[in-house]
């Protein structure tokens, strides 16, 4: 396939893993911020093949590890509730919720649907019109075009019986409560191509600066990760703290214009809790007042208490990449993908489910 | 996060009396649906980025020879730098 | 090739559920030719089960069928049915004889759909050289089924050359697949409600019987393992397989058939074609030495074009299946959790 | 019975698709304790199927069972799916022996129903001296399926003396049944929505192999043909083997045991009993100079406690069942349409 | 079991059966009204051991039998409503109408329940308050204190989601339209005896002066059925015509006042027609205004085109007692249980199926 | 038409605050429930006929016996028509 199979190729991987182990004088920890290009530098087997000292750490890039409990579990009251179609994303389904995950709730009875898309949710919300559809919107800034369009398209077509429950997360801030915790040991990171391909590079400028610390915003294929971490690598060798582009092809430095308009219509920026990791300000995106007609927080007013996390789960400091999954207690012990103690076990994207289904080769 | 792929626009058609176009995008042989309201630009045949139905980017076939020109190019650095490796 | 048979003419055009209360409508449905279509010397007198004749080592198996839609590209439920039991008995070295056929159908069943889905029994069970002896057919209400539900069991003859078990599998015995993987689960999708795509990836079910008996009287006993990888894909297998050998398993990712179109869709869906069902494609551990010839004979069947060799038994990382990524990385090919479910992330 | 097998810790309380994925979840059910439970030396090594050694002329049944509910007074889905298809067996004249078993879950099924079934089949197999050597398990979404479907296929060994064709049946020949009818179908309805009532009719579900053994060793071929009348009940039965036999079938109603509750449930519900389905009774047609005999050694066996001669095979009226009632009348038996549904009028 | 055993006594039937050879010195041709009495006639293999000379003739009792087409047609629609719960008696099911039964519906998806008792639909109605429940509320006589009481429990509980659809019909103007006949050759009535347990035997006195004819209240069980053959043949020998009660264990010639009581309450008496028949003037209940929230006819504005029976079918000859079933060209050949033609094919009450399953002895 | 079978009154119990009496009804064995709506006078161990689950009337036992007195009274009337049988 065009423009996936060339950066794949192992030849053009060696050839920069061969620079990198070059340039790559002391230990270096870059964090990548996508739960995408975790799951792409696990699959592929990169993280061993990059040389010892240039260590990657996981960040909190899986909206739906970062999902808090309690929503999962609104969600799950939702698709429990009579005359509702409760639908989302195939990976959404799997999390635990204080009691259980919406695949537990469709088990008992509930219609919990997966769709490939928010648009097809509104197409569900036509086809039966008696029926409520609620559709979890779940993401980071790349998903919200999307999940904004279907409420547009919703709205065009007079549908009164479409809403979304909205776990939008926003990456910046999430960047900077990993640089603020004190334990932090990143020291450069690969910025989450698709995020930017949306909202574009600029917020990178005073982030990059105020941590003196590079960013690269970088692809999901091989050769751009091992690109990205080339440009990171050989910033740190050579003292500079910039913000580049690796993933030209697809991201323009002023993002994508159109989705941002789409955005700013249907969402305004709120505080969000992020799981693992507790309340970040202005890290979240919610329906403006204009669209309340189909906030499914307003439209089905369900109190859901706040549930504590398991205490063992050291999800936080994983997501914040202080601690690697394998250095918590539970891993792979009380935690695993069929049993899942925090989120970041949970989607295949989670921190603690990558190294547990891709990285036990580690501990031959 | 944030699976995307860049397929093939092989054809478009107008819904909601013309307000939205939807293309038919090709990937490596199977096609799929995806709305063009974020890429008003793009024309069939372009390479589309499509997340979750959604195309979000055009692909930019000049930028996307740099990252082999840019491997070509270290060479040429490293040798100015030849105290490493 | 439904052509070939015509619905005969019957009164009613769906099931209900007195077509299965054993009365007069359920022989109204078994007269209206599915005793016909399936005609064999053997074939149950209506008396509660079928007389058979074996002799020695004989191989037993079951599976019920329950995919969602019953046709799909290229293929349906009823085919599936028969090769899916007939592939199982041949894993075993056997050659398969003799079927059992028991429907699930919901109420309100087209008899148009469920003719089509007899007349593909019919042919598939002639193509795989098996004959239904026994059967049951019963009827659920509306909503506590799903159109069909599909039994087959069946059973076959042990080849006298083949030694088939888990047992006989050895660190340097070479992993060889038949063709192309993840055809099958893909082609389901495509058509599976929420998913629709379009594209002409079809199922590639197959009985593998004929193919297997070639190489087990080429191969004999050379021939340690034989698995089809269905449910849970190549992965499952391979992490069974490693699980009850107590070997390890290295995979090389290049080396793996895939259809672009099939890769395609597992692309766009986030799905790994390692963890998708298959249903016309065999695995098999051979003893290293005769791997090549093994490969280059299955190459020359219809049913082996595009065989590779694609992994082998090893020492190391007992239990463990270990992938070699095409761009030299190593990652672990883990038992799969559940169903795979399309990702966005 | 269940105590003796306290359900296994595992951290599921509900069978989710996950659990028919072939994957993790699926080995997870099955590690549960399914295998440990059926445990036995031919026990599916996770093979594809099971190896066994068959010498003879053999006998070879299969039935799915979809009954709803899934427990019943005395019973369960369990036991009957094991029993059904070793009656089958036993009818063919056969020693059951081995058993296929393949569950289609819904989603949503609570383990500990699950494991219930399961312990009731461990039970019902040890009774009736058969071993599950294969199996499958399928989950099916939520609403496209009932609770626990099962398919049991069933291998026998045909008794050396055993020769049970519809072709050894001869006008003159008497008819036997082995105990009560109607009690199994009127078990399952009192527990039916809509309908339930207030009883301790329970259902008679049980193996007849044993029965079937000693009678078969007693009288060898004057056994002409056994049946065991379950859906459609006695009169279905009994009109097949009129059609297929071109004979006619006299029946003596008051020679047709039935206990008073059960006769009870049949008046208001407005059935007859002769059309109510049976699982625990079986019928013989025997040489009629070895009927008294029959039945005598029946009745000193717990299967047949009630067992009594209940009708003839005649000349006249051919392809059809008569019955002499018991104030002296006749009616012909008719095959039944459907199922049977409760009236008013 | 007590009242029933006694009365299946074969020793008292024999006598009885003796009794009637007997008395019998001629040709005589009695109908037995009720489909009940059919059932019970040819299941206990009564009709062949009746003197040759002792006709019986199967009335029109049988109300599945005669529900006109187009109300089994506005069933099937309104259980092929969304959110409708359709429930009926078992023997109401399979009557096909001009398309399908209400059991074809149901295996088409339609929600159609079998239920022994209207009351339970009541209960259905009241644990189902988000679905409409309609009960398909057939009989004669005997069943409508049943039906009507239905509608009492759901107005005393409030139930605002339950209805019945009603198709009742009264046997005294039946009997008038069988004597009606000019073709007729009835010249004894057994009358139905639980139609009389709820109406008493006072309407019967005037029709059998009218048409100078004997009726028998008659119970269900062989001994009753003999004794009333018996009761009916002494009359025509003695050259009477009364009204006289066999079942007098359960008939009270005044009837049940009760149940007259709520039938009035609930009911008013209107034309009807009688599927094979036609119009009967003033011969069915529909419901009375006061009770229009609970007529499925009024709630739901179902607009059914009437539609022509069968013209090969015989049914309103058969129905009258004018030709026996097996005069019909069709008996066997296109009508046939699986595929009725006409009503009376269908039930196992109708004279048509009673011949077909019970009484094909007579061709041998 | 009109299936009614006539059973005992075993228990009886009040629903809708008193005003309906619903009783346990036993046939041979086994017990459904009826309304005794429509027989008032109902009391335990009385032998109801019961038609779609409402009790139609009470079986009167003196009643019962007539139609087995009817028959021994035919035989002497029979002896008063001679010219008969
Ligand atoms: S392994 Fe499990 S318990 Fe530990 S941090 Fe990860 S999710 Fe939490
Ligand atoms: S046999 Fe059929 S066609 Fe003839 S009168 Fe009866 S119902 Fe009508
Ligand atoms: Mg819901
Ligand atoms: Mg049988
Ligand atoms: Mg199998
Ligand atoms: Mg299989
Ligand atoms: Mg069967
Ligand atoms: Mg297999
Ligand atoms: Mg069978
Ligand atoms: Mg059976
Ligand atoms: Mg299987
Ligand atoms: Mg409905």
């Amino acid at each position: 396939m065009k423009y996936l199979s060339e950066y794949r190729n192992p030849e053009v991987v060696v050839q920069y893993l061969d620079k990198i182990a070059k340039i790559a004088t002391q230990k270096w920890t870059i964090m990548e911020v996508c739960g995408g290009q975790t799951h792409s530098l696990v699959k592929n087997g990169l993280l061993n093949l990059l040389p010892e000292n240039v260590q990657m750490v996981h960040g909190p890039g899986c909206p739906v590890c970062v999902t808090p409990l309690h929503l999962i579990d609104k969600a799950v009251y939702l698709a429990e509730e009579k005359g509702v179609i409760l639908c989302s994303f195939g990976d959404m389904l799997r999390v635990p919720g204080s009691k259980k995950s919406l695949l537990e709730a469709k088990a008992s009875g509930a219609d919990v649907r997966i769709l490939y898309s928010p648009l097809e949710a509104v197409k569900l919300a036509k086809e039966n019109p008696q029926k409520e559809i609620v559709f979890f919107a779940v993401g980071f800034e790349t998903t919200a075009p999307a999940n904004a369009l279907s409420v547009i398209h919703a709205q065009r077509e007079g549908l009164k019986n479409y809403s979304i429950l909205t776990s939008h997360v926003l990456v910046p801030p999430a960047i900077e409560a990993v640089m603020n915790d004190d334990a932090t040991a990143i020291q450069g990171f690969l910025a989450a191509g698709h995020v930017c391909t949306i909202m574009g590079i600029d917020d990178y400028y005073p982030i990059s600066k105020k941590y003196h610390i590079p960013m690269i915003v970088t692809g999901f294929e091989p050769v751009d990760l091992v690109q990205g971490i080339y440009m990171t690598i050989r910033q740190l060798e050579e003292g500079k703290a910039e913000v580049e582009n690796q993933y030209g092809r697809v991201v323009k430095p002023e993002g994508n214009p159109e989705a941002r308009k789409v955005i700013e219509t249907v969402f305004k920026i709120c505080d969000r809790e992020w799981r693992g990791i507790g309340v970040i300000p202005n890290s979240g995106y919610e329906l403006r007042p204009e669209f309340a007609d189909f906030d499914a927080n307003i439209k089905f007013d369900v109190k859901i208490d706040k549930v504590e996390e398991s205490k063992e789960c050291i999800a936080g400091l994983v997501l914040k990449g202080i601690k690697k999954p394998y250095e918590c207690s539970q891993f792979g012990k009380k935690c695993t993908p069929t049993s899942p103690l925090g989120a970041p076990m949970v989607s295949s994207e989670g921190a603690c489910a990558a190294y547990y289904h891709f990285s036990q080769i580690a501990n031959n | 996060m944030c699976l995307a792929i860049p397929g093939k626009i092989i054809s478009i058609e107008s819904q909601y009396n013309g307000i939205v176009r939807m293309a038919k995008v090709l990937f490596g042989g199977i096609t799929k649906e995806a709305s063009l309201e974020m890429v008003p630009k793009a024309q069939v045949g372009d390479y589309v980025l499509v997340h979750v139905g959604v195309a979000i980017s055009i692909v930019d076939e000049q930028e996307a020879k740099k990252t082999f020109e840019y491997l070509e190019g270290i060479g040429e650095l490293e040798e100015l730098m030849p105290s490493k490796g | 090739m439904q052509l070939q048979c015509p619905m005969p003419k019957v009164d009613f055009e769906m099931i209900t559920l007195g077509h299965g209360s054993g009365g007069l409508l359920t022989n109204k449905l078994l007269a209206s030719g599915v005793f016909d279509l399936l005609k064999n010397d053997l074939l149950d007198e209506r008396h509660d089960g079928a007389f058979i004749n074996l002799q020695g080592k004989t191989a037993f198996s079951t599976d019920s069928f329950v995919i969602s839609p019953i046709f799909f590209p290229n293929s349906n439920i009823g085919e599936l049915a028969v090769n899916g039991t007939v592939n199982d008995l041949a894993m075993c070295g056997a050659i398969p004889r003799y079927l059992s056929l028991s429907f699930i159908l919901e109420e309100g069943l087209s008899m148009q759909e469920f003719w089509e889905v007899l007349v593909s029994i019919k042919f598939a069970c002639e193509k795989a050289g098996v004959c239904v002896v026994t059967g049951d057919t019963k009827v659920v209400e509306k909503g506590k089924g799903d159109k069909i539900f599909i039994n087959t069991s069946g059973i076959g003859t042990v080849h006298p050359q083949a030694n088939i078990s888990l047992k006989n599998v050895n660190a340097e015995d070479s992993l060889v697949i038949s063709g192309n993987v993840a055809t099958h689960g893909i082609a389901i999708m495509s058509v599976r409600e929420g998913l629709q795509f379009d594209t002409d990836i079809q199922s590639d079910t197959q009985a593998l019987n004929s193919a297997v008996l070639t190489l087990i009287e080429k191969f004999g006993n050379d021939v340690h393992l034989l698995k089809d990888p269905t449910r849970g894909g190549v992965a499952a297998v391979l992490n069974e397989i490693a699980r009850d050998t107590h070997l390890g398993i290295d995979l090389f990712q290049k080396n793996i058939p895939i259809d672009e179109q099939v890769e395609g869709a597992c692309e766009i869906l986030g799905l790994d074609p390692l963890y998708v069902a298959n249903e016309g494609i065999f695995l098999s551990i051979v003893n290293s030495e005769i791997a090549e010839d093994y490969v280059q004979l299955l190459r020359t069947l219809p049913e082996g074009k595009n065989a590779q060799i694609i992994g082998k038994i090893v020492d190391a990382h007992p239990k463990q299946v270990i992938l070699q990524s095409s761009i030299g990385g190593k990652r672990v090919v883990n038992m799969p959790v559940g169903e795979q479910l399309p990702r966005i992330c």
